[in-house]
């Protein structure tokens, strides 16, 4: 039998299999070089980048929550130029595309990263992460206020070239209308879940654990919520959907395909299993070989539901 | 390149009451350790606990792996629960492992800390001045071993039931000021240990290595949950990953 | 040393202490009185009840997720005059609360259930289930939707002279906000956070392992969303908050304490262990001794953040 | 009223491939089991897998409980992990229980519903016409015994590696029409097959009894997760717990 087909298409970016790393859980990709061939991804994205370098919030930065964990990392990263010099080179090496998460704290932070991003060699694709507080105009969160939202989407499908990709918050009462606000306003895809609101509290210090006070909750434990919400989002749009949010194994991602996802990203399960995005791509072929489907596009989006 | 492997569990015993002994065999090809350096070991088969805990190498030879171990929380009493036999997901070694000492050292440890310089002292036989504080006598873990590894041991206790009563810290103030001035410092154990250690090696001008715990998320660089403030080239400081950049640090890059 | 005061006051109700269940995992009562006296709960809250019967929705209604659950009962419920007749009188012999959760499909059959249970001997308190559609406008949800909760609220407050408990959706952006507009409707207390919807896939199957496709996350999975979504609820009204998702033990209720909550509810804990509630006041208990604090309304609404 | 105990596993041992025996022996006082009863066991130690899982018991005496159960997914696996001297939570006994039977009976029985039935021919010994049926001989767990127990037994398998090779119910259905005329059924296994046992039932108006199995939650009567459509005397159908108003049930009741 033929190998089966797992290369799917992400409004114009050619992916050799669905399997990418969720932003913020694959460093810049080298950290994972010393466990697995990086060539065997679909996609490797890094972590979200700001125009300037950031420190991020002080420690304690995670906690673990019953099969979950919550973040509150603050962002941290070496900025868009160290970045471009000094991780894109590494990259560069593999056969694989490469997609930059990026934030600001404005509009013009948007794009102004979109602008340097598009410029660089090896930067695929644009994932915009609109999870973060406008703090130009009362700290109003981007991506969970659709005026907002639609501006800095808008703003930013004009600095960029590069397919974009917007990934959604889960801290949203309609994710499949948030969704449509993305499309309208330019985006090429969306992705989803970002990590969900959470804290945790140390009953005898009565305080939160996070210096933050709250962080993001990832991993198995927000996944029913995660493959919900995509299902939502892919009625929604017709744009393509990258699926996310507590994929620990191929069958995790199918789960996400099936609903609708033409790709998905491996978070959490990184920090567990430092090859599960490959596995993950194994299990999928394993998977396809078993049931007898050629094609990995032939399962995509056929819930039946 | 097999930083991520099975092992199989070949025994796991109380060293002390809270305290275990696990002692792992790698099923495939696994890289040596050197002193200093961690590796997180499996938290169980199911997602809650769901990451994998750090633990400092205690000993290791070509064909095992031993880490000593206090039960605190979820993850611990789960790994405590592991059978001989059973197989578990490891990855390491990780992390910077402690500056070759060149000669005579200090080393300082208060408590299960003792986990991390062990096989410092094995790899440096009768080069180390210990420095080894515990609560108590049966929490003195390995307390004949270190001492016979060691050209002078000093061993204390919070209620005195070995050694003399009081600080580890204490103790090293002590021999500095009579005979100390030259040798380097290594230290492990709880944070507040550390600082006083950096604070009287900074006083005394001795090189002074810590390493340091932090709460770790992936213990490979990629998630930066495991950071300490450390002085930074840009900037009034930056953070460093305690799983990357140390667990050991230089006590002077560190931001107490 | 004396021991240690649990009670609380929510809206004029007194609770000897602040552990409720949390309705639908705790049947009507008896069914958990073969495990442990139910006096010595706060208040035991009962499965949802609508004017008529309901017949529920097909199965499978339930399906277990990493630290959670997924139910999809369909509100099924033997209707409130039958609740009355049968079931009351078992819980009057017990000195202990009793709150009636009540919903309906349309504000007319919220007004007639919160009526009919006001009428009824040994109902102490209701709450009210906003959490299911409007099915007479356009199946909105009524706790998801500002005006529509506003106008259920409003009618039901008219309806009945008893305490009024609002439940809070946690399917929304800003669960603060709900809050608002329940104080302001009229509620005299609010209850947060009900199930989060998720969805599981049979991959083999291609399709949602519920018949209902979607059902409600439960259990200590969701326990890091709730305790911050009780947080910004305290934060935002002043009147009392019951606060609920993932309690498994005292320590578990003691964080959803500290963050404000002035009672908290025992939920999925009841299926795994029958005495959970029970065990909770215990523990409370135990943490107060321990502590040396004297009076539980001493450790409420502490946290540090 | 100690419905809920804690119980020491005495032990856990495979009785075939992907069936384990439990031993349990509570250590509080805990009520006897009738037949076609069942308990809750935890599922392990942590939060995943979360829910206890329900088991028949399969046989009991005063100081001891046993169940034969196949390890199908996470729950079971962990239960299957479960040592010699672990302290487990279990809920029970619950649910109704088969009817006493008043003289001669079938059981009808496919694979590792046996569980279920097996108490009731030990209780009965000598009156049971046994119908048993699995995949293959391996898997016809207690073969022997159950033959022992019973008056007649027939043995049928998918692969005819023991007894004959066919349906179980083919075999029912023939005993039926030579000899089997006035006894009640008793039926334990998968669905399908029980739907047909209380189809074949009702064709020679026999008394049916099925034992059936719905994804559980509490087992105690509370979620209303596990619930079959019923025939009912308002509406046309009502829904009923297997946990409290079965697992067994009358198949004249059950809407197929
Ligand atoms: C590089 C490194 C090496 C270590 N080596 C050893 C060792 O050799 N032997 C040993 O016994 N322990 C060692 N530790 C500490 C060990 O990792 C923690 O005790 C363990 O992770 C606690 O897990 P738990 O689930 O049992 O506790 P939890 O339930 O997670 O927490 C229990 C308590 O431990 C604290 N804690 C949890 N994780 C950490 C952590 N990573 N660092 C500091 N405190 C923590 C929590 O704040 C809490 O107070 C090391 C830690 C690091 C970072
Ligand atoms: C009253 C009752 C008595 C039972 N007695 C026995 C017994 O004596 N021996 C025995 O081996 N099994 C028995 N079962 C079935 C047993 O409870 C399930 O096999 C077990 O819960 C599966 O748990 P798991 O986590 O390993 O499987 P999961 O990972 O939860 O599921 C694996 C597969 O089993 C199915 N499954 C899960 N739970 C149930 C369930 N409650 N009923 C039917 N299918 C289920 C799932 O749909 C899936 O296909 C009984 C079930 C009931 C309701
Ligand atoms: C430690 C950590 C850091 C993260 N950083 C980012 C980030 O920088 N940008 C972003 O868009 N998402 C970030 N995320 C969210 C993940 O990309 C992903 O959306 C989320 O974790 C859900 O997937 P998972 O459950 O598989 O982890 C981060 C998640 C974690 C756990
Ligand atoms: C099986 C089940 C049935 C429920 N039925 C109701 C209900 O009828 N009315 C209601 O307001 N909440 C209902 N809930 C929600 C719970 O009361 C509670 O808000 C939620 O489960 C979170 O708490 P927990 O995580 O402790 O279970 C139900 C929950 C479960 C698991
Ligand atoms: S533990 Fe993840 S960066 Fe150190
Ligand atoms: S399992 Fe909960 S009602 Fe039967």
């Amino acid at each position: 039998m033929k190998a089966p087909n797992l290369a799917v298409d992400i409004a114009g970016l050619k992916l050799k299999n669905p399997v990418m790393t969720a932003s913020g859980t694959f460093g810049y990709g080298e950290e994972y070089s010393d466990y697995f061939d990086l060539n065997a991804l679909g996609a490797v994205v890094v972590k979200g980048l700001s125009v300037g370098p950031r420190t991020g919030n002080p420690t304690p930065r995670i906690v673990e929550t019953p099969s979950g964990m919550l973040n509150a990392i603050g962002l941290q990263n070496i900025g868009v130029k160290t970045f471009i010099d000094e991780k894109l080179p590494f990259l560069r090496r593999f056969d694989t595309k490469v997609i930059a998460n990026f934030f600001g704290d404005s509009i013009e932070e948007y794009v102004e990263c979109a602008r340097m991003l598009s410029d660089a060699e090896g930067v695929h694709a644009l994932e915009m992460n609109i999870s973060c507080p406008n703090k130009q105009e009362g700290w109003i969160v981007f991506g969970t206020d659709p005026m907002t939202m639609d501006k800095v989407i808008t703003a930013a499908r004009k600095a960029t070239g590069l397919p974009l990709i917007v990934k959604l918050s889960p801290n949203v009462k309609d994710i499949g209308q948030m969704a449509k606000i993305a499309e309208s306003a330019g985006a090429d895809a969306v992705s989803a879940i970002n990590t969900i609101t959470g804290m945790v509290i140390d009953v005898r210090k009565r305080a939160p654990v996070l210096a933050n006070k709250t962080g993001g909750l990832s991993g198995p434990a927000i996944r029913p919520v995660a493959v919900r919400m995509v299902w939502e989002v892919c009625r929604a749009v017709k744009i393509p959907v990258v699926g996310m949010g507590g994929i620990m194994n191929a069958e995790d991602a199918l789960q996400f395909l099936i609903a609708g996802a033409k790709a998905v990203a491996v978070g959490t399960a990184n920090f567990i299993t430092p090859s599960a995005a490959c596995d993950v791509v194994e299990g999928l072929k394993l998977f396809l070989e078993t049931e007898g489907v050629s094609d990995i596009n032939e399962i995509i989006g056929t819930v039946r539901a | 390149m097999h930083r991520h492997f099975k092992a199989k569990v070949v025994d796991n015993n109380f060293a002390a009451e809270a305290f275990k002994l696990i002692t792992l065999s790698p099923v495939s090809e696994a890289l040596v350790p050197l002193p200093g350096q961690f590796y997180m070991l499996e938290s169980g088969r199911s997602t809650d606990p769901l990451l994998k805990r750090p633990f400092s190498v205690f000993r290791f030879n070509e064909g095992s792996l031993q880490f000593l171990y206090r039960i605190r929380g979820r993850g611990t009493t789960s790994i405590a629960g592991f059978n001989k036999g059973d197989l578990i997901n490891v990855v390491g070694p990780l992390g910077k492992a402690y500056p070759e000492p060149d000669g005579r050292f200090m080393a300082v440890t208060g408590g299960v800390g003792i986990a991390s310089l062990y096989s410092l002292l094995e790899r440096n036989r009768g080069n180390s001045v210990l420095f080894y504080g515990a609560r108590n006598a049966a929490e003195l873990l390995y307390r004949e071993e270190a001492e016979k590894l060691s050209a002078k041991a000093f061993f204390t206790t919070d209620d005195g039931s070995a050694g003399e009563q009081g600080l580890v810290t204490d103790k090293l103030s002590e021999f500095i000021k009579n005979e100390g001035k030259s040798m380097p410092v290594y230290a492990c154990g709880p944070h507040p240990m550390l600082r006083k250690v950096a604070a009287i090696a900074k006083q005394n001008n001795l090189k002074c290595y810590v390493s340091l715990e932090e709460h770790m998320a992936c213990g490979i660089g990629a998630c930066l949950g495991c950071v300490v403030k450390a002085k930074s080239s840009v900037g009034d400081y930056g953070y460093k990953r305690v799983c990357k950049e140390g667990p050991v640090f230089d006590a002077d890059e560190v931001l107490w």
